[in-house]
């Protein structure tokens, strides 16, 4: 039953071995999401190079689809020119937002189409997508 | 002795009967509803309805009856006395409001204070925060002892400059009971009111106001098996009399082209607008279905749900269940967390299971602090609730442990 | 040429098939239930209900997107905006009570004017008095003119310490729409906000905030043959950002334990406590069935019943028919009274030959003071009603006459 | 029909032609019952000598029911001592209140039997009662 859900050993594995996942160093720009009602609290942090991600990394706690969603995002994002991450990160909002169809935004978020049919998980998905969003849409502007 | 837990009262809920695969576990948040609810509220929306107050035909006078005698049900039902006075309002939270903007917001001047406790729901907490700080008074929060309760000692040192003592009757994240008469007893001695939050208790156990001696009592009917959108606010004339209307309208005023508006008496003064007939006539088919039960019958059922419920779940690697060793805890209500899990997943995988539970902070972000926990995975319930559900509740959490490989 | 009065949606109220006899002309208090409403009400109380907002599991993530798919109803059928915000509350009464203490209050300053007319309910006058007063601003009424309406030119005057101009959509007492657009394209011009209690015209025309250009509408579910004990407010988000809530508790809060408790984002912010889901979804179902019979088809229908009811009744001997020459005059309601006759007397003879009026004041004692009268006999139609109706009100009026000798 | 309902020719006769109603005498006492909820508003004057009612009259606007009521009131008082006159206040109060059966408090008022069944119109009977209580109470305080 698991293997159809949500919970799919993919998203799973995200969860239990996150990548990218650790304390953000010095000098990277960072950007928080909270969720005071689950108590969701993730930070992203980045390192730009010429308007590419040259480094992405993320710390704090949640469910296993805010941790799991911020790890793919990771692996999705780095070394992406930051316009299309920022494009990414809209897309992915749309996607989830609409639960269900739509072409999948990346290969690498496709395990959270099981989590996406659940509205009130929408924000543990966003949550770390939005703060890279407006990480970097402050930074272009 | 093994007690049973099946329940008598199951096949009136026809949600239940349409379900059997469904194991409700969430009546803390809202309670399913019986058939002579759902039908109450058929009878007065296509057979009995009719506008309220000075109709002078035969259907007007038929609803303002109804009306009338939903009021006096509720009155008996949650142990009114007769110089107490029920006001319909929309929920548990308005009848909150309401006392704390028109009643606690005239009585409170600066250095006065108002003690709640931190397991309040966030109903029984903002209303008097907000207030308290309009008016610069003090709103104190009594902390939880190590059992994770509070008892009446936790009141030995209320003083005169408390005006208000606002108390739930039983957490709705803990399911334990707060000893509401002894606290009510400790309150009045240095003169300050009470108000207790019965929207937890009202489901399944004897709500007695004239017995717990307290001031006022608040409940929403959603939580007693009633319909949504409507609740009560029951409390002592005197003190509604001093309780400036938080909304003005049609039907609370006499004379509104008055310099002065004079409002009309009790309680009408603080029910402005179109009465709610429908909501109040089934509020009052819950009551009725309740006392039918025998309050006392829910009230052991439930409680030995919850025991067994809980003891099952103390024993499941990872698992701590909150407030276990407390007394007085087996009021409806289950929560628990689970090692290195989310709540969130915990509900998330007990709801793909068919077992309903609820995760999260249950609008009671102060006791969650208090507690060092963001959130929590509860289990609550009903009379309508039975053995085959507990059991399903357990396998669901050795489900979630298995999934997560929790050591 | 005679136009049919048959009412082709008549059988679809259960009430009136099961009373053939009952001539209901009081819809303007409340009106009767649809099956459609009823059965709504009877399938989310019986088999669809939940509790709303992040349940995890199926029941409740239906009733989330129940809840969430009413208020997108009810904002199209209200003609929203997409930058709208759609809030529910327990009537047209709280909506306005809540503008007026969450919003109005905390902009007004002294010297600052808010407008409404001599024709407001309660509802659309107490807030706003209450408020105007505590800020020390001025409330000003705009008068009725010779024909008994308002028009536009009446607020030709309006000046930028204006801040709010609220008027209703319809008279209850009198049947008379008022020119919305073009009053809110004078207030506009000075920058005052423009609120619409459109209680009354809902059950039987179209509203459409977006055409009419207003900020705001209220508006009760009862009377458009939805459920009792809810309403909306529907309004620019703009002004709902800036609006205090009215009632603080669970749901309407992010971050309770924070010094500053930091609110939910709209609609929550103003929904506190546990939603109304039976209320929301039986009050989208009143709007999907006046939706199917035609909102513009139900208009012409009640229009004409309205004028050939009042074309009778001015004939009777003693009768006046008020605002009977006003231009926008057949919404539904008439208003008469009897010479030497008290309105409570009609309305009971009228009420015991089974014809429902009402009589009193409407909640309109300003109204009733300009036009010199304590009260009026109201005959008010919706959908349901046909010719019998009429016919059965005038010789009730007529047994009136012969009873008290009127000459 | 009207015949066994609310408008009994008695009841009519008494609104028709009300006994007692005219402007009060100079020297009377005097008390106002009114109700802006429908526009009724009544003066009740009496003078008592040895504590005994030796004059009762009213005057005001109301309803049929408001009106005859108090006729009826002004008959039933005149000449009664005043605590008999209080108790029949008292008596007419929860005679009304209770809408059906209980005995008839005097022969006079009998015909307001069908509009007590109404509670709409309680207010209406009791206005020019209530006043007059009012007015022997306080005295008699
Ligand atoms: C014009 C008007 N406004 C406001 C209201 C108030 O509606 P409610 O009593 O449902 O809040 C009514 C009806 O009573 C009305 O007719
Ligand atoms: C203890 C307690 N108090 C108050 C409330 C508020 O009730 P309602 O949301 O029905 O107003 C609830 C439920 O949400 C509760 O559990």
């Amino acid at each position: 039953m698991m293997d159809k859900g949500l919970y799919r050993e993919v998203l799973l594995d995200h969860f239990r071995n996150p990548r990218n996942k650790g304390s953000l160093e010095e000098g990277m720009q960072r950007e928080r999401g909270s969720n005071p009602r689950c108590g969701d609290d993730i930070e992203v942090g980045v390192v730009q190079v010429e308007s590419r991600i040259e480094q992405i990394r993320f710390h704090g706690r949640g469910c296993s689809v805010c941790i799991a969603s911020a790890s793919m995002m990771t692996e999705a994002c780095e070394g992406a020119p930051s316009d299309s991450a920022i494009s990414l990160c809209n897309h992915v909002e749309s996607w989830v937002g609409s639960r269900e169809g739509g072409t999948v935004p990346h290969p690498g978020v496709e395990a959270l189409d099981g989590a996406r049919a659940h509205a009130a998980r929408h924000t543990c998905i966003l949550l770390s997508w939005r703060a890279l969003c407006r990480l970097l849409t402050a930074d272009a502007a | 002795m093994v007690e049973s837990l099946a329940s008598p009262w199951r096949h009136d809920f026809p949600q239940l009967l349409e379900n059997p695969q469904l194991h409700y576990l969430d009546s803390a948040a809202t309670a399913l509803k019986p058939s002579a609810v759902v039908e109450a509220s058929r009878r007065v929306l296509s057979e009995d309805y009719g506008p309220i107050h000075r109709g002078l035909y035969p259907a007007a006078e038929r609803a303002t009856d109804a009306y009338e005698a939903a009021r006096s049900t509720l009155h008996r039902f949650l142990g009114g006395r007769e110089d107490d006075c029920l006001v319909f309002t929309r929920s548990a939270t308005e009848s909150l409001n309401l006392l704390a903007e028109g009643w606690l917001q005239s009585v409170l001047v600066p250095g006065d204070e108002v003690w709640v406790t931190t397991l309040e729901h966030h109903a029984n907490y903002l209303p008097w925060k907000r207030v308290c700080e309009r008016v610069g008074a003090t709103l104190r929060v009594v902390p939880l002892n190590t059992d994770q309760t509070i008892d009446a000692t936790q009141f030995d040192d209320l003083h005169p400059r408390v005006k208000l003592v606002a108390i739930t009757a039983v957490s709705n994240v803990l399911g334990v009971a707060l000893p509401v008469s002894e606290i009510a007893a400790r309150a009045h001695a240095v003169g300050a009111l009470v108000v207790v939050d019965a929207a937890q208790a009202i489901g399944h156990q004897r709500i007695d106001l004239a017995t717990w001696g307290c001031d006022a009592v608040v409940a929403s009917a959603h939580k007693m098996s009633g319909p949504t959108g409507i609740g009560v606010l029951l409390a002592r004339r005197s003190v509604l009399e001093c309780t400036e209307p938080l909304l003005v309208g049609g039907g609370m005023v006499d004379l509104a082209t008055a310099e002065q508006p004079v409002w009309a008496a009790l309680p009408s003064k603080l029910e402005a607008g179109s009465p709610n007939l429908v909501g109040a006539v089934a509020m009052a088919a819950a009551a009725d279905y309740l006392s039918d039960a025998g309050i006392d019958r829910v009230e052991s059922h439930v409680a030995a749900l919850t025991h067994s419920a809980s003891e099952a779940l103390a024993q499941l690697r990872g698992v701590s269940v909150l407030a276990l060793d407390a007394p007085e805890r087996d009021h409806g209500i289950v929560s628990f967390n689970l090692d290195g899990v989310h709540p969130h997943d915990v509900g998330q995988i007990a709801g793909e299971l068919g077992v309903a539970v609820r995760a999260g902070h249950h609008c009671c972000q102060p006791l969650m602090q208090a507690l060092g926990v963001d959130a929590t995975v509860r289990a609550s319930f009903a009379l309508y609730n039975d053995d085959t559900d507990v059991d399903a509740l357990v396998s669901a959490v050795e489900n979630v442990i298995d999934v997560f490989g929790v050591r």
